[in-house]
């Protein structure tokens, strides 16, 4: 965890009319990280995300990736780059199979030139689609319509077709909302140990301070639009502004070690 | 993808289809003793009442009294040629494009002997390869366009009645000559051929004739089936023109009189309607009298007092059947109806029997005969396009008997109105009416 | 001069009645998300009432000016039967699939409609001139213009006034509003959307059938005629925004006054000039020159 | 994974259609000439169908590929069948990059609308052209191929035969890769195809321009079998809801529902056209809302059941 950093952010703002959504944020991101951004509803946590990836443009600022400018550019190019995502709501391809949705992924992100033109049934993609579908522990779901998944496997899917691009970063938007309390941990165990294997380093946005304190190696926390607090976990989860603003007072205030955690 | 469906039984299913398709197409073999004959008329849309509908009643109650040998003589023998018709009435409508493969089936899949109609132009110059490529016998009833026999010579269509340039030779005549105090003139037609070869030809004959006149620089060429005029009228209000040409007709023409006369248009300008005669019966009382009209020849009202038999005959016979007075387009369909049966019959006698197509062709060509209101000679195209003589008049409502009426009737022979054989109608214009006798 | 107020007024007539004609349309469109082809054959069964109608009772010795009374009730039975029919047999078994589909299934029944318009009125066309006679004309501009087309202009404000009362003065508008806005909330709120629909619809079907009743007495009335005033409805609304009433007025007044220049200064393109306006405005402005406010949702 | 035996299929198809074409009647070859030349513009549909685009404007490529025939027949006297074909594809793919980078950007009843904008402008065009032959379009000579100009329309029904299985193999081909495959991937989920790194914009442009290009196709074929072109049935705005309802009707299921579909639609409208002539209308309207309603798979899902039903 050293090094130039791998993702620069620099005086980013976004303002949508008078609404200020994001305000002098300066973040870099060092390889390998895994940071947690948290914050209320609207705190802006998304907008940042979007930005980062081209969903939206930035009012003003810039955003440096392994080094270059990709300010403003737009997703494909972003991703081309090396910077993928997944979403808050799963984007698959609904009317498909989650074997369909990752071998359609997979084709995708190997069009360049002639590729483009031959059958997407080829030996070299279906391998893999078959080795990523065990990866992230979907195959048994491999004909079903993706409109008809578990929200949880719909997650996975998401995240494993955000993967097929080989990216270097991965942003997150809460990968296990809608998920229900028996599977998060499970759910993020799978994710974790997918993307540790890519050596992918990963920025996620999180309502789950349980799920915080137990994955991330740094914690960003964002209010109205700024980021308050920009720290490791044990000491993000105690700050008093963290706590006024964000994860409420009635949070334990004893951080636990990692791997106990409660069982509801 | 396991959802892709197999279609190997493709090619079974084709067949399949096309079997079925063919059991249902009836083949039959043509006997001596009857002739299949298609009429294609407008039968739906704006065109079918004011011009459809009666074609295909004059041709209805002609083909109905051949059948049982009730026309007036000298055509008072059973049949065309001894075989009683069997007629299909088809719609017109639709475009030029539908026309043509609607033909295609009458002849191919229907296996028509004999077509006889069509109304529009542009029917008809859509028309002329195909009939000559399907090679079956077709006479052009009512469509107006010289086009068809001056862009080539045909062998199996005939037209017979006059082509539009006898309709807007006469009618120059009829204004330069009945009206002088005409020194200017505009004109209002559709957007298509029969339409702008009917301005042509207007235009090209006033400057010939009255060369002091001047013609408009905006003329109307508005959509046809436009239905809606408040716009133009209004352009050719402010036109400075005295005299207005229009060659609309059916359900187009009726709605411009309308709102013409609630637009006082023609209190202001004279105009020369060259089809206007179907709309006298159709709008009454409301046709508003002092208009220039044409019936597309010596047809319709133009024609309604001619004593002959023939005429009495189906003036009355339509009138009994059909409750009104015989409009142009029931003569137009009526004369080539009977102008077959004559060219049958013609055939038939030389032949000494039922005879082939190659002999009725032989027959119709450069023939010449009495129909019900004129005589028709078929004199150009090689015979087969006719010439007939082409009038005007204009309307005054008759009050005594609550019907429409007509008066300062004026006709000019037909080799006045019509160029001579060989010559296009543009050149022969052009060329200052070369060989006219009026 | 002369040229110029006729133009003008030439302009304004031909947008009234492009308005009337559109403004159901748009309204259909803003509530229901649905692009009714059918339209046109309100138009024409209004017009194919009316004429009729008009034709009989002034054949039965009643005052020309009862006519106007039977345009409006031709338009409102016409409007109301069947887009209560439509509404109820067809598209109320189709708000879940596709809005194109939905565009065919009302051309398909456009269809059916035109030809039923033949075995009910028979293919002559009818006339009800009477009305029109009725009003005489008058002298403006150096030509004689009838009142009756004059009075069009009045029946689109009068539309015109209506809806906007109708939509932003009435609880009856507030519901619309919020429907407009959005269905899913409303729904929510307890507004009755089902019966929200069948009201649009058929409000939609009358002021369609209006604009053929009120037409009917200056044109014959002949199968078919309904097919050319469904495009230019759909360009007027398009112009002027999908949805939006306002929109639909602006649409008519570009509309109308762009043809009536091109029919007296340039005959030729008349046809052409309406829809290279609607391009144009969709290249530019795909919301259309007057787009209703439209909640984003990602 | 179940053998997929479309292209067999197709294949004996051909066969059958090319040396049953010999023996059949005349007005049956028409039918089927007419059927399968306007098969090529639903096929083109098809794609733009199954990336969720609906165009109301097609009839704007059918008239352009049409009149190309026309206007080289007119002016130039060219006669020559593949001359007309490749010039017609030029000037439609031509026409359809260029209106493509704007089309690409609208999607739903915004692409409808401007679709049909663009092909009422030329509608426009024609209608008030006299020199483009205004309502009445223009007459087509029969077509040579490669100088010999042979009687009968079996020549030109075979060319159409072939034409329509090799666009019709292209295509499947075409569905079957990545390109293709970005068809209904457009259609589910944009934003993801974006966040796989692939411009949805140019895929629609491909795609628009395929489209474009067969519709043109079918235009200069059925011009050239019909010896006829004119505005209002080939360029008007009913032109391209007919392309549309053929499309629903045939159903997006394979390649090969646009040939069954589209020669049933023949049929169906001379049948109908002979036996109730005055309703006519009615009963192709009625038709589109049967398929809407209780077949929405097209035609074609019967087909695909019989074939089922057969294993």
């Amino acid at each position: 965890m050293s090094g130039d950093p791998i993702l620069q952010v620099i005086d980013l703002q976004k303002t949508f009319g008078a609404v200020v959504a994001a305000k002098d944020i300066n973040i870099d991101v060092s390889t390998g990280e895994v940071i947690g951004i948290i914050g209320a509803n609207g705190a802006g946590k998304t907008t940042f995300v979007n930005m980062v990836t081209g969903y939206l443009k930035p009012s003003s600022g810039t955003i440096r990736f392994e080094g270059r400018d990709i300010t403003g550019k737009p997703p494909r190019l972003v991703t081309q780059t090396g910077i993928s995502r997944s979403f808050q709501v799963s984007q698959v391809f609904t009317s498909m199979t989650v074997y369909d949705n990752l071998l359609t992924a997979l084709a995708i992100t190997d069009s360049r030139g002639f590729n483009a033109l031959r059958p997407i049934q080829r030996p070299d993609l279906t391998r893999r689609c078959e080795e990523t579908l065990v990866r992230y522990q979907i195959d048994q779901y491999h004909d079903s319509e993706a409109s008809t998944l578990p929200q949880g496997v719909r997650k996975l899917l998401d995240i494993a077709m955000a993967m097929v691009s080989k990216p270097r970063i991965l942003l997150l938007d809460e990968p296990t909302s809608g998920v229900s309390a028996e599977e998060k941990f499970n759910i993020m165990d799978i994710i974790m140990g997918a993307l540790k294997a890519d050596q992918v380093t990963v920025l996620f946005i999180e309502h789950d301070m349980e799920i915080v304190e137990r994955y991330v190696s740094r914690v960003v926390a964002f209010y109205q639009g700024e980021v308050i607090c920009d720290k490791p976990p044990e000491e993000a989860l105690i700050d008093s502004r963290v706590r006024e603003f964000v994860i409420g007072e009635e949070y334990p205030l004893e951080v636990r070690e990692a791997g106990s955690h409660a069982d509801h | 993808m396991r959802k892709r469906k197999p279609s190997s039984r493709l090619g079974v299913a084709l067949v399949a289809a096309t079997l079925s398709a063919m059991a249902f197409s009836a083949s039959s073999v043509h006997a001596k003793d009857n002739i299949k004959i298609a009429v294609p008329a407008f039968l739906s849309g704006g065109a079918a009442g004011p011009f459809g509908v009666p074609a295909r009643n004059g041709a209805e109650i002609v083909i109905d009294a051949i059948n049982t040998g009730k026309l007036p003589a000298p055509y008072n023998s059973k049949g065309f040629a001894g075989a009683t018709a069997s007629v299909d009435f088809v719609d017109e409508s639709g475009g030029s494009t539908k026309q043509v493969a609607e033909y295609r089936n009458l002849v191919q899949k229907r296996g028509m002997d004999v077509v006889i109609g069509y109304i529009s132009s542009g029917s008809c110059v859509a028309l002329a390869p195909v009939i000559e490529e399907l090679k079956t016998l077709t006479v052009l009833a009512t469509c107006g366009t010289p086009r068809v026999f001056e862009e080539k010579s045909r062998k199996y269509i005939f037209r017979t009645m006059a082509h539009a340039t006898a309709d807007n030779v006469a009618a120059a005549h009829y204004v330069t000559s009945l009206m002088p105090s005409v020194d200017s003139y505009t004109g209002i037609n559709q957007n298509y051929a029969w339409g702008q070869d009917s301005w042509r030809d207007f235009d090209l004959s006033v400057q010939h004739l009255k060369s002091s006149a001047k013609a408009s620089k905006k003329l109307q060429f508005p959509k046809i089936f436009a239905g809606q005029y408040g716009t133009e009228i209004s352009a050719l209000s402010l036109d400075k023109s005295k005299l207005i040409h229009s060659s609309f007709w059916g359900g187009d023409l009726e709605a411009f009189i309308f709102q013409g006369a609630a637009r006082g248009l023609f209190k202001k300008k004279k105009v020369v309607f060259t089809v206007g005669g179907t709309a006298a019966y159709r709008l009454g009382k409301k046709m508003p009298n002092g208009l220039v009209l044409g019936a597309r020849g010596p047809y319709g009202i133009l024609v309604r007092d001619r004593k002959t038999a023939l005429n009495e005959w189906f003036v009355n016979t339509y009138k009994n059947r059909y409750g009104t007075y015989p409009p142009g387009p029931s003569y137009q369909y009526g004369q080539a109806v009977l102008a077959t049966k004559i060219a049958y019959d013609k055939a038939a006698k030389a032949a000494g029997g039922f005879p082939t197509q190659e002999q009725v062709i032989k027959a119709f060509t450069g023939m010449e005969f009495e129909s019900f209101s004129t005589t028709v000679k078929m004199a150009l195209g090689d015979g087969h396009q006719a010439i007939t003589e082409n009038g005007y008049g204009i309307t005054k409502y008759d009050n005594e008997n609550g019907e429409p009426g007509i008066t300062d009737v004026k006709f000019f022979p037909a080799e006045c109105v019509m160029p001579p054989q060989g010559v296009t109608s543009v050149d022969w214009i052009k060329g200052g009416m070369k060989g006219a006798k009026c | 001069m002369e040229t110029l107020i006729t133009i003008i007024l030439d302009g304004l007539q031909y947008s009234s009645y492009l308005f009337i004609v559109s403004v159901g349309l748009t309204i259909t469109f803003g509530v229901m998300k649905i692009l009714n082809v059918t339209h046109a054959s309100f138009y024409t069964w209004g017009a194919y009432t009316a004429a009729f109608f008009i034709g009989q009772f002034s054949e039965m010795g009643w005052p020309d000016a009862f006519g106007f009374v039977i345009i409006l009730v031709s338009a409102i039975a016409v409007g109301t039967v069947l887009g209560y029919l439509i509404e109820r047999g067809l598209l109320r078994r189709m708000y879940e699939r596709d809005e194109v589909l939905i565009v065919l299934a009302t051309f398909g029944l456009f269809l059916v409609l035109e030809d039923l318009i033949l075995l009910v009125f028979g293919v002559n066309p009818y006339f009800a001139y009477q009305p029109m006679a009725l009003l005489e004309s008058v002298e403006i501009g150096g030509i004689t213009r009838d009142v009756y087309g004059l009075t069009l202009i009045g029946v689109a404000a009068l539309v015109a006034v209506l809806c906007w009362y109708g939509l932003n003065r009435t609880n009856w508008g507030k519901l619309l509003t919020a429907v407009i806005y959005d269905r899913e909330m409303s729904e929510a709120m307890g507004i009755n959307v089902t019966r929200v629909y069948v009201v649009t619809f058929i409000i939609g079907a009358v002021l369609g059938a209006l604009g053929g009743a009120y037409i009917a007495p200056t044109v014959s009335v002949t199968p078919g005629f309904g097919v050319d005033v469904i495009v230019l409805s759909f360009a007027v609304v398009v112009i002027g925004g999908m949805g939006s009433i306002p929109g639909a007025l602006i649409g008519s007044i570009v509309v109308g006054l762009m043809r009536a220049v091109a029919v007296h200064e340039l005959p030729e393109v008349e046809l052409f000039v309406v829809f290279a306006i609607m391009a144009v405005v969709l290249v530019f402005r795909p919301e259309g020159l007057f787009a209703p406010a439209k909640p984003r949702k990602i | 994974m179940s053998r997929d035996r479309t292209i067999p299929g197709l294949t004996v198809a051909l066969a059958v259609c090319a040396i049953g074409g010999y023996f059949i009647p005349d007005w049956l070859m028409n039918q089927m000439m007419f059927g399968f030349a306007r098969a090529l513009a639903i096929l083109g549909l098809l794609v733009l169908w199954r990336t969720g685009l609906v165009s109301f404007g097609h009839a704007l490529y059918f008239g352009l590929g049409a009149y190309a025939v026309a206007l080289l027949d007119i002016n130039l006297g060219i006669s020559d069948a593949f001359v007309r074909l490749g010039v017609a594809m030029l000037v439609t793919g031509g026409v359809g990059t260029l209106l493509g980078f704007i089309l690409r950007n609208y999607r739903d009843i915004f692409f409808a609308m401007l679709s049909l904008a663009f092909s009422m402008v030329l509608y426009g065009i024609l209608v008030k052209t006299e020199a483009l032959g205004s309502t009445d379009g223009f007459t087509v000579s029969p077509p040579t191929f490669l100088s010999a100009a042979p009687e009968g329309k079996y020549p030109l029904f075979v060319l159409i035969c072939v034409f329509g299985w090799l666009a019709a193999v292209l295509v499947q081909g075409y569905l079957r890769s990545t390109l293709g495959r970005l068809t209904t991937a457009v259609r589910d989920n944009e934003i993801r195809v974006e966040y796989l790194g692939y411009s949805v914009a140019r895929a629609i442009h491909i795609k628009y321009v395929m489209s474009a290009v067969l519709t043109g196709a079918a235009g200069a074929l059925t011009a050239m079998a019909l010896g006829q072109v004119d505005p209002d049935s080939m360029v008007n705005w009913t032109a391209s809801g007919e392309l549309v309802f053929v499309t629903i009707l045939s159903g997006p299921g394979s390649v090969a529902a646009p040939f069954i579909g589209s020669l049933i639609f023949e049929l169906l409208r001379t049948y109908a056209f002979e036996l109730v002539p005055h309703a006519w209308q009615m009963i192709v309207g009625g038709t589109l809302l049967a398929v809407i309603f209780f077949l929405p798979g097209g035609i074609w899902s019967l087909f695909a059941r019989a074939l089922k039903a057969d294993k």
